[in-house]
């Protein structure tokens, strides 16, 4: 993604909601795609670093409650000291399976979840802690089933990849790359029939943009008019290869909008603010009936891909600056910026500290989920027999 | 509303002991009015008695509502329940079924139908990785009461694409149920059931069926899963089969015992995934011989499976080798003369069992 | 579709083939756009026809030279003989299998096969009776596989949606939608490696683009600038539903172009000059090295989706004025016009007529495969062994 | 460049008789010199082998090339064989098969990776009716020299969507190859064979396996598909493994002599199409017992087929049922202490063998 392509599009959307966020036209730059010239396909390591826009401080001016910033601090917290916890976890090697971080991305999640009614439906990838905690789920049980403990969400039987908490509405995290898209169609389609104007929320990477089921999730939203919110969260990488070495378009989701009759919406994904106005606008067109919506987030993850990749094919000086347009730390000074205190926002950091304290204990105390856990679970009548 | 079912209760799926029973009967006893439909009528009759009851239940699928199906087993369906529960929807395989789970998430019951079971493998992963898995990944929190329909099987000559019978791709997926209906009573009872279950169930209407007429009672039909019917009694030997293989079983029966003095018993799986497997066992344990025919290619097909589990459970109670009668290991070939001498026919049975039994 | 819709982009790609195709804008037009009210989903045959643009006769200027509009009269009258000979055939019940004619579309298949090299590959739909044939295979052996019969071009073996002609490089008819848009970049790849610049040209219904592998197909392809050409026939329909009904916006094809950076191209599909001057550019380009180009041509077939399908959910007056752009007799009025002799064209027909006689004469002596047919061609050493 | 061979020859996959013979012997008997190689790495160097051997050959995936594939099994290439050889990928895993099937439909031979075989079913469309029927829908024009490298397999506390072990998927589909070694000389010279094969081969590497070490010897190596290797004799039963089970079941035949008393014959079958059915009859000829051990979940599994075929032609040298070790019919559940349960175990092998022994 070049500077340009995020200079483009990111930021209308956020600065005024009435106004139609910019349709970006569908187009090639010379770096934005990739094999325009087949000779130099996959330039491995000579490509210039990917950076990120300025920050906007034009954004402290959108018309946010300071309720509501104040919540999206929080959560951002919440999403960041977990995730670190996690990390530490893992490092004590407490993580079994694997498990996809968002540390750097918060402001995506956070600002969307903002957007949502508690009854609203979230569907996740394996990269969805974030997105399973902003929609409230217990950060005890969370943290318990990275560590496969019995006390764990999932019972310790789905793992960081595939967190769900139903209650909560956040209907699954799902692991292999472009169902759930074609997935939250369904609920979306639900609440459309049984009038609850409930909307549907579905996350996704950037790499997810060339499977066929996201064509497929768009085109049905589209045609059936349902209130599905596909939110990409572009970190600009797919596992370890850049996502425009194999798109297309430099955009790989807001360039494609036009292709199924939606508008094209690009945020700065490191700005919960932005992110938030986006998707308010975006939620209240699907309650008013009027079909669904597609979201570009540009946002940088600061770790690996998974676990403990160390990420080392992205250039120092790209990770550099994107830490230097870390969401929380920019979040931070937007509050204090528009007067909030220091102390406020420590006790805050505070609050949640303990908490993640709380849930950490919670974890580590659980079980190891035991046999009666193996055949159950299956069938709606708990449990997995399929004969007599 | 006169439920039926061959025990007259709809007990959980797999605590069905029963055995072959007429539909055709209400529990008291007293006859029930039957009128003469075919398995394709079935299917539609089948829906609308659940989309009746149930007002929340939906449909989608490719040309089912406007066109009545490509197979007509959707006829009307839209004339009574409107655009909004019958829908047609884009060439989106994967979008359909993603759209029947995360409706069937919300607790709402959906019927979606692939057109064609070759299809499956265009949005294996809706039914292999996510429906199936759901409720277990998730430790009990997400739900499926979803079904999905499809037509399967040989005899159209529409070659190796449009032809498969691919109950096997089904029955290896742990979490799904697997239907596979040989009479248009038993489309009905069974559709009824499907819908009614609270797990992804796969429907198998088989194509070559769909002109098959059959006594159906008036009235509700509700059957159960996992309950196979022994439809011929016999004592030499016992052969199970699903769907078109049920008659072409059933023929040979009749052959047998006409050329060769072989009683063959003859089960209707009716499901496999519950698999009735007391009535298999207990039919061998009086025969002491098991054959199955299946229409799935040789390599891993359900009979496989069910002759495993004779040999481990029965194996004393065996006179000789299970036997299984498939179509050979290769794609369905499209001239008729071709496609006849893949798939299992009556000639074939009757002279594979013959010969082993011999 | 509109004719608002059609007249936007068509003709133009075909009238001057040195300026860039239009990019049409994608859009939702009213009409084009199913769903634009949830509660009006579905207008079960209260929505009016969609008819056909008035002939372009400006076309009879463009730059073709006299022989190769000789070739593609020819080649029409030998494809709508050929599939009115199938009809026949099937009414006497000798086609046992389905088959889908392209009776009303020739003009494309023999359009665009004028614009390829014999080296060139071509992929199908199971609708590719006509595509096969235009590509050079022999009629005896096609009309015979139709009838299931040993000397069929498959021995019989695959049958109507499944012809191929390896040595004449149509690679095969594909009746699962969708898969064989990201097999025909395979062969459009190995032309690439191999530096032989060979083009390969892949057709396929305005349904198809909804599924899945579509977008992969066409992602793929731009990414790496692969010579693949992707024909879209729009003929309106799916199998017996209208392909707005199911659609995000009015041009499946040519309004998704931008999504891979590609332009959007509309063709009359019915006039064999039009299709030849497009595909003879997207052919030019592809085989420069400058990568993929879609192409929708707007077009309609005279009967049902497939065997005795009468198509009745298709409106008289919207059959009629299709029938009135039949492709065959307009281009036979089209040559009169540049001068040709009505006794040069009817004697074109009459050859083929004999042809098509010949190849009945072929087909319908031909013996039903034997036994020894059914076990063998499923490796590579003739046989099917999976054991020893 | 030795080629070796466990029979000393390139043959007809189906031609294969020979049983176990190390490939770290050459044909003539002369010690060749081995290094020590982990699973992982044999992957690589198999494909490189085929690579410097065949310049035509070319590899495409999902972060194969710059990041040498998420499993590390594709280091070094890159380097040697430039971008257009080894080719990064969308994720668009039916583009990736597509491409491949392409490519081979001109003759060009190929290798397309799938990360994790339960991706298999967003793909499966492409795979299990494309890649496998086009030669026989066409009669034999069609050609599909590709091979389709994929990680298989539970042990990494993945959880369901990445756990599974799916080799059934492919046995069941007519026109694929499967293969699936259990070790790194395996892996070179079955991923030999599978390149220079005209057909598709599936070649399963196993998750768990790739830390896995052995001798390898310097040179090329080249094996052949369909040959089963015994690699424990024995008298007392036969056990058939595949992958990561045939160390389990070669420790469980460790257990059950040490404890039980009972000599297990072990055989790694390597390839289920072409299946090496002779060794295995051949070896319950001599023990009269036939134990599976599969990973597959429970129904339709490669030890259903297995039985069958042991059942069929072999019925009269049994002396009691064949008995089949399954991963139970559930998704695969991510917590340690529940997908150690899933799989078929060491402990879980011994005791279910020495019961039915007993
Ligand atoms: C169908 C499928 N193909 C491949 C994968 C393996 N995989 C897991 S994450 C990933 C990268 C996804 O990138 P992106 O969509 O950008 O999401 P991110 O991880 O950056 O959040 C890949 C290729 C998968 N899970 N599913
Ligand atoms: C994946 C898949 N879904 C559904 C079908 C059934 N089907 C065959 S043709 C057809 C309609 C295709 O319409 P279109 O792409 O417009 O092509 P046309 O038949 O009009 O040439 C459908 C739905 C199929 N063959 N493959
Ligand atoms: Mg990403
Ligand atoms: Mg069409």
């Amino acid at each position: 993604m070049s500077t340009d392509a995020v200079a483009d599009g990111h930021g209308a959307a956020g600065s005024d909601t009435s106004a139609a966020p910019p349709i970006a036209a569908p187009m090639r730059t010379a770096m934005g795609a990739a094999g325009t010239d087949p000779s130099q396909l996959y330039d491995y390591g000579r490509r210039p670093p990917r950076l990120p826009d300025p920050v906007n401080v034009a954004n402290d001016d959108l018309d946010i409650a300071l309720d509501d910033r104040l919540a999206m601090y929080k959560m951002q917290q919440i999403l960041r000291q977990m995730e670190r916890r996690a990390y530490d976890l893992f490092l004590q090697n407490l993580v079994k399976g694997t498990s996809h971080l968002s540390l750097g991305m918060e402001a995506v999640s956070a600002g969307v979840a903002r957007a949502q009614r508690p009854d609203d439906y979230t569907f996740a990838t394996y990269r969805g802690h974030a997105h399973t905690m902003a929609r409230g789920a217990p950060l005890g049980p969370v943290l318990a089933e990275l560590l496969g403990r019995e006390n764990g969400i999932l019972k310790g039987k789905g793992g960081s990849m595939h967190l769900a908490s139903v209650e909560h509405n956040m209907m699954g995290s799902y692991a292999i790359i472009g169902a759930h898209l074609c997935i939250a169609n369904g609920t979306a389609w639900s609440a459309q029939m049984r009038g609850t104007d409930q909307v549907t929320v579905a996350f996704f990477g950037d790499g997810a943009t060339n499977i066929g089921a996201f064509h497929e999730a768009l085109n049905m939203a589209a045609t059936w008019k349902l209130p599905t919110i596909f939110v990409c969260e572009n970190n600009l990488y797919m596992e370890y290869t850049p996502i425009d070495l194999v798109s297309a378009v430099p955009n790989p989701a807001a360039d494609r909008a036009g292709a199924y009759g939606l508008q094209s919406i690009i945020v700065d994904g490191n700005d919960a603010d932005e992110v938030y106005v986006a998707a308010a606008a975006a939620v209240s067109k699907a309650r008013a009936g009027e079909g669904p919506s597609l979201i570009e987030a540009k946002t940088y993850r600061h770790g690996g891909h998974s676990r403990a990749d160390p990420g080392k094919y992205r250039p120092d000086e790209e990770v550099e600056a994107w830490l230097q347009r870390d969401p929380i730390p920019l979040y931070h000074q937007r509050l204090l910026r528009l007067g909030v205190d220091e102390s406020t926002l420590l006790s805050i950091q505070q609050d949640v500290a303990a908490r993640v304290d709380e849930a950490t204990e919670f974890a580590r105390s659980g079980a190891e989920p035991g046999p009666q856990h193996l055949m159950s679970d299956v069938w709606a009548d708990g449990g997995s027999a399929w004969r007599n | 509303m006169a439920e039926l079912s061959p025990t007259g209760t709809i007990g959980a799926a797999t605590a069905g002991l029963a055995t072959a029973e007429s539909a055709a009967a209400s529990p008291g006893g007293t006859p029930v009015e039957s009128t003469e439909l075919s398995y394709r009528e079935a299917v539609a009759r089948g829906i609308a008695q659940e989309m009746r009851r149930d007002p929340r239940l939906v449909m989608l699928g490719e040309d089912i509502a406007g066109a009545g199906g490509v197979f007509k087993t959707t006829v009307g369906l839209l004339d009574e329940f409107g655009p909004q529960r019958i829908r047609d929807t884009p060439i989106s395989e994967q979008a359909i079924l993603g759209a029947a789970a995360g409706v069937a998430m919300t607790g709402v019951p959906v019927i979606a139908e692939i057109m064609f079971s070759d299809f499956f493998a265009v949005c294996f992963d809706l039914l292999a990785n996510e429906i199936a898995k759901g409720r277990y990944m998730t430790g009990g929190q997400l739900q499926a009461p979803l079904v999905v329909r499809t037509h399967n099987g040989a005899g159209s000559r529409f070659g190796a694409q449009h032809s498969q019978s691919v109950e096997n791709w089904c029955m290896m997926i742990p979490g799904l149920k697997v239907v596979a209906p040989s009479t248009p009573v038993d489309v009905i009872g069974l559709m009824a059931s499907a819908v009614r279950d609270p797990d992804p169930v796969v429907f198998f209407e088989h194509k070559t069926l769909l002109a098959k007429k059959g006594l159906v009672p008036q009235g509700d039909i509700v059957d159960q899963l996992g309950v196979a019917k022994i439809v011929r009694e016999g004592t030499d030997c016992t052969i199970t089969a699903l769907a078109l293989m049920v008659d072409r079983a059933l023929q040979a029966a009749d052959r047998l015992q006409a050329d060769h003095g072989i009683s063959a018993e003859v089960i209707d799986l009716r499901s496999l995934v519950p698999l009735d497997t007391r009535t298999v066992l207990g039919s061998v344990e009086r025969t002491s011989r098991l054959f199955t025919v299946e229409e799935n290619p040789r390599l891993c097909g359900w009979g496989a499976e069910m002759v495993s589990i004779v040999v481990d459970e029965g194996f004393w109670n065996l006179d000789g080798a299970p036997v299984r009668i498939t179509t050979p290991h290769i794609p369905i070939p499209s001239a008729a003369s071709l496609e006849d001498l893949a798939v299992p026919s009556v000639d074939r049975i009757v002279e594979t069992i013959s010969r082993a039994m011999g």
